[in-house]
């Protein structure tokens, strides 16, 4: 029996392919069909899985399991709650407690991370000595690189008009912008045409078998 | 009220938040990643809220037969389905309330749930990613058209890079001397990437750090505080 | 510039001293600084002859066991085991010369201590502390009533228009806040713009969907829009099921929204937040609707895509100004002022650092890279 | 940031259409497009080639069904090469259903292969979590990270693990990696801390990053990047693989790209001179 249900999924696998693709010519009974299950599926999935892979692990299994060295653990268990009182239109406002603890925890933690991982890491790295380098390419490249960093930054003034110096810079700014669009775009193709190769793959190969998978 | 307190939390907890990234001495070393794990724990019993949303407003077209309600319906039954079997079997590393349940686990080839999961959502998953590779094709033919200095620059550095990466692009100039290498389309294109591509990615990067720098500070501050919603 | 070079100079210096220890042979245990009192540093000196050097410690059973072995005699090891702080570790060294028999042992103990300040964060609280003062200092500036210009964003002139199409053809206004959470200052930054829209919304009697994918999202995306109805005064034309939940899922929510996109034919969507490999499938299929569209995410790597798609499109930072420039509230505006100051001191910094760098001077870039 | 839109665009059903059929026709009709084998992608090759008979080497399985595309035919064309060179394989997974990739690409090598015995000539060791920390551990003791097989059979019960006790005795790892933990942890782990010689695979994407690797100290003794390092590989073995005709369709499309850019100007171009 194994057997036919490993062919069926197959088969349940090709008919949500092409349902999915069919949206590619317009709306159809089948995009509807696929996409609410899909946002059916999915939904249930992340579900279950907060259930299992975050709850669980993360507070009931540890209050069970030894309950006064997680005691801290029942504040985010109560916040949790006081988010879902929700539920209660008059009780509402409780809710606004663990918003307010998360969105304060989001910007201490963004502001650290963010000057940390974007602005001082990548200052140092821009800090190079273009004359340094190897090739004539690399010392080239470099002197781009740190004239490019410094005309995309002004480009983001917004206290001023965008006129005279700030203007030139800024201007030479969205040439690179526009260069680094162009050459993400270009870049990122490739990948993409994989997703539908490994899709034609399945569809040719494991459900057709008309080429060796 | 309502809204002061909620907002002193705000406050004081993002200055904890930051000084204890400067404190090496307990407390303070663990306070932020208990904090993050805090969030986990939140926001894991907050997903009730949308689950109950996505029924509420599913079953409420159902109910009044809107448009289209039979989808609905289907979409309501998938993600009972699916809840279902994870409550029921578990899942892949996790046993449910009914255990394991191994002949249905051999019949099938695997557990409810991870069958679901394989054989439907995770074709579902991958299909709608593969769009992409119809919608870059359709955006190209649109976007990339010689119109002014801007945009030649955007689609000749799309163009030399797209080349630069394949076989065909690699022959076009392959032809040239080892002298002229400098001008070989695959360098063509690890140039543009290196240096202005990389240049003007690093310039977004640290601007908007900036941006997310001066929202936090707002937020802390309680300047911007509309995500608190109404009352006093 | 000045002050910076000397609070840099100074801490540069604290760091350097405890490790100046060359000249005598030797074998030091010492706290590793700037820590919470979980590793220790060792360093040793000895003479060349020996070619093989052993550091071993003492373990809880009171047996000596083997940190590493190495041939080099001037050298160091950060035990970073089982350290915990007020504990006591007991250290030696055991160096070997096969060739005359001859060998060596040095021992040393130390207790480690957790410190209250991380010294190698010192540059990071600098830059926080020196943007954080710029955004404040302008705030206050700005209250006290002093004029602050700010350049025109393309990307928010689409509002009116947006909101205007879509009354003209009484269809809907869709605005998508991205799969981010709330812990990610993105998805903040497109809520305040949802607010501001669902202001001209309510105004314009124009109709808004919000699909979100997190639930606490969610919460908050409702309170913003009731709170915009009421305060547009028609709180009794909010419908709190235009804001709802899809799925957790990146491509779950995607198929949602595309099937929203072909079936409400929205007059103008808005997708402002974080983004990944979604962007351009929402914004294709927006262009295929023949909405009119406006982005904003910080995600470089998906801006080609909205750029390429979109009408309008928010480029890093300008989401975040977005709020500032609808509002043009004081408070606002002045925080823009002193990111602009964070520019300029940034821009100043990279352009001096190269120029150290070409001169072959390269405190400035290690002080930065302590980490 | 604005893009104005041109006028009355074609339907885009048709570039659609025209791209479906250029990249499934390929895949049925391979072209054997000759594609020119880059240097990094020849020293994995010459790795593997160079490295004596009889020699263990470990294989990382470190992705899962999503970049199966890319990263599955390098698993099908490596394996296939070390069973060639008589080298003997530990699968290990660090993504969970890294374990399920593994065994489809040695079933699928066994076709050709039938006197390849499981346990002698290879073994799955299956899934373990940890990342950089489980390739450490390794180092000291491989028996004490994996005890038992995916069959549950212990260590010591296993022929070919005999006389394994950790990297020393592994001629070399191969990580195909579609993210962390992956290759980056082997090289900065097993490398670094061991000198094992670590090689491997990833996708296009992530490409870039690991070609500072690839220096004189040889963190990274070569790299196959994509579908285009994975058809490098099976040319250098000689085998037409899906790997191939994938990057056949690849490069159709590619063209087809370009082609799309070029009409839409020419269209573009069009419309200005009837407006004018």
């Amino acid at each position: 029996m194994s057997q036919f249900m490993t062919t069926f999924g197959i088969w349940l696998g090709a008919f949500f392919t092409i349902s999915i693709f069919s949206f590619l010519y317009k709306d159809n009974p089948f995009y509807k069909l696929a996409e609410q299950i899909f946002v059916g599926l999915s939904a249930g999935y992340w579900f279950i899985y907060t259930i299992y892979s975050i709850l669980i692990p993360n507070l009931f299994g540890k209050i069970l399991s030894d309950f006064n060295s997680n005691i801290m653990l029942l504040i985010p268990a109560l916040l949790g709650m006081m988010m879902l009182i929700r539920l209660i239109p008059k009780l509402e406002w409780i809710s606004r407690y663990p918003i307010a603890l998360v969105i304060g925890t989001s910007a201490g933690i963004s502001m650290l991370r963010y000057t940390q991982s974007d602005v001082l890491s990548q200052v140092a790295a821009t800090m190079i000595n273009p004359l340094g380098m190897n090739t004539i390419g690399e010392k080239i490249g470099s002197f781009i690189l740190i004239i490019g960093t410094v005309c995309v930054i002004m480009y983001f003034y917004f206290s001023r008009k965008q006129e005279g110096i700030l203007g030139a810079t800024s201007k030479f700014g969205i040439w690179f912008l526009m260069i680094s669009f162009g050459a993400s775009f270009g870049y990122t193709v490739m990948a993409r045409i994989s997703l539908l190769i490994g899709r034609l793959q399945f569809l040719l190969g494991d459900w057709l078998h008309i080429i060796k998978p | 009220m309502k809204r002061f307190l909620p907002l002193m939390v705000t406050f004081f907890i993002g200055i904890i938040v930051i000084s204890s990234e400067f404190i090496p001495h307990k407390p303070f070393s663990s306070i932020n990643a208990g904090l993050e794990n805090w969030f986990l724990i939140i926001s894991g019993f907050a997903i009730l809220l949308g689950q109950i949303s996505l029924i509420k407003v599913n079953s409420n077209k159902v109910y009044i037969k809107a448009e289209n309600w039979q989808y609905y319906l289907i979409g309501l039954i998938s993600f009972g389905v699916m809840v279902l079997c994870g409550i029921l079997w578990g899942t892949q590393d996790a046993n449910g309330i009914l255990g394991s349940h191994v002949d249905l686990s051999k019949w099938l080839g695997s557990k409810p749930f991870v069958y679901l999961f394989d054989n439907v959502y995770q074709h579902l998953s991958s299909t709608m990613f593969a769009l992409l590779a119809f919608f870059i094709a359709s955006a190209a033919y649109r976007a990339f058209i010689m119109r002014s200095f801007e945009s030649n620059l955007l689609m000749i550095a799309a163009v030399v890079v797209m080349l630069g990466r394949t076989t065909i692009g690699t022959s076009f100039t392959a032809w040239l001397p080892q002298g002229w290498r400098f001008l070989h389309l695959p360098d063509v294109a690890n140039f543009v990437m290196n240096y202005p591509t990389n240049a003007a990615q690093r310039a977004i990067m640290i601007s908007a750090a900036l941006g997310i720098v001066g929202s936090s500070l707002r937020i802390l501050l309680g300047i911007e505080r509309s995500y608190l919603g109404g009352g006093d | 510039m000045n002050v910076n070079k000397i609070i840099t100079n100074l801490i540069s210096l604290l760091l350097v001293l405890p490790f100046s220890l060359n000249a005598v042979s030797a074998f030091v245990a010492k706290d590793h600084p700037s820590d919470d009192g979980r590793a220790i540093d060792l360093a040793w000196n000895v003479p060349d002859e020996f070619t093989s050097v052993t550091i071993e410690k003492l373990d809880s059973t009171e047996t000596w066991f083997a940190l590493t072995k190495t041939a080099s005699t001037v050298s160091d090891y950060v035990d970073n085991d089982g350290i915990e702080p007020g504990l006591n570790s007991q250290y030696r060294l055991i160096a070997k010369n096969p060739a005359n028999g001859d060998s060596l042992m040095l021992s040393t103990q130390i207790t480690s201590r957790a410190q209250w300040f991380n010294y190698k964060k010192s540059p990071l609280l600098f830059l926080l502390l020196l943007l954080s003062g710029a955004v404040i200092y302008y705030i206050l500036s700005a209250r006290r009533g002093k004029e602050l210009f700010i350049r025109r964003i393309n990307g928010l002139e689409s509002m009116d228009e947006a909101v205007g199409r879509a009354t003209e053809k009484g269809k809907p206004i869709l605005f998508v806040p991205g799969i981010g959470d709330l812990d990610d200052i993105q998805t903040i930054a497109g809520l305040t713009i949802l607010s501001q829209l669902a202001y001209k919304a309510a105004t314009y009697n124009a109709d808004l969907i919000v699909p979100v994918s997190k639930s606490m999202v969610l919460s908050t995306a409702r309170e913003i829009v009731k709170e915009a109805y009421l305060k547009a005064g028609r709180p009794d034309a909010f419908n709190p099921d235009c804001v709802f939940y899809l799925t957790d899922d990146q491509f779950g929510y995607v198929a949602g929204i595309d099937g929203i996109m072909v079936r409400e034919q929205p007059a103008a969507n808005f997708f402002l937040g974080t983004f990944y490999a979604e962007s351009l499938i929402l914004a294709e299929t927006g262009f295929g609707t023949g909405a009119m569209q406006t982005a904003g995410t910080a995600q470089p790597h998906q801006l080609p895509f909205f750029v390429v798609t979109c009408d309008y499109t928010l480029i890093g930072e300008e989401l975040f100004a977005a709020s500032a420039y609808l509002s043009k509230e004081p408070n606002q505006l002045g925080s823009l002022k002193g990111q602009d100051f964070g520019k300029l001191f940034i821009v100043l910094l990279i352009i001096i650092g190269s120029i150290m760098e070409m001169s072959g001077i390269h405190w400035l870039k290690n002080i930065l890279m302590f980490e | 940031m604005s893009t104005p839109k041109t006028s009355k665009p074609i339907d885009r059903r048709y570039i659609f259409l025209i791209l479906l059929i250029g990249v499934a026709l390929p895949l049925i009709f391979p072209l054997g497009f000759k594609s020119e084998v880059s240097d990094i992608s020849r020293q994995v090759y010459q790795l593997i080639e160079n490295t004596p008979e009889n020699s263990i080497m470990l294989m990382s399985f470190d992705y899962d069904p999503a970049t199966n595309t890319e990263l599955q035919p390098m698993a099908k064309a490596i394996i296939e090469h070390a069973f060639r060179r008589n080298h003997k394989i530990i699968a290990v997974a660090l993504w969970p259903q890294g374990v399920q990739m593994a065994d489809q690409a040695f079933e699928y090598i066994l076709e050709k292969y039938p006197d390849k015995k499981y346990g002698i000539d290879y073994v799955n060791m299956g899934f373990k979590t940890g990342g950089m920390v489980t390739i450490q551990a390794m180092g000291r003791n491989i028996k004490d990270v994996l005890p038992k097989d995916t069959k549950n059979t212990p260590f010591e019960e296993i022929e070919l693990l005999r006389n394994v006790r950790n990297y020393k005795q592994i001629a070399y790892v191969i990580s195909l990696s579609a993210g962390d933990p992956g290759l980056k942890q082997y090289v900065m782990a097993a490398h670094d801390m061991y000198k094992v010689k670590v090689s491997g695979g990833t996708t296009a994407v992530s490409t870039p990053g690991f070609i500072p690797y690839i220096n004189d100290q040889n963190q990274l003794y070569g790299l196959l990047g994509g579908l285009k390092g994975a058809a490098e590989y099976e040319s250098m073995i000689k085998v037409k693989g899906t790997a191939t005709s994938g990057m056949d369709a690849q490069s159709v499309a590619h063209i087809l790209i370009i082609l799309f850019i070029v009409m839409g100007n020419i269209r573009a171009f069009k419309d200005k001179n009837q407006k004018a």
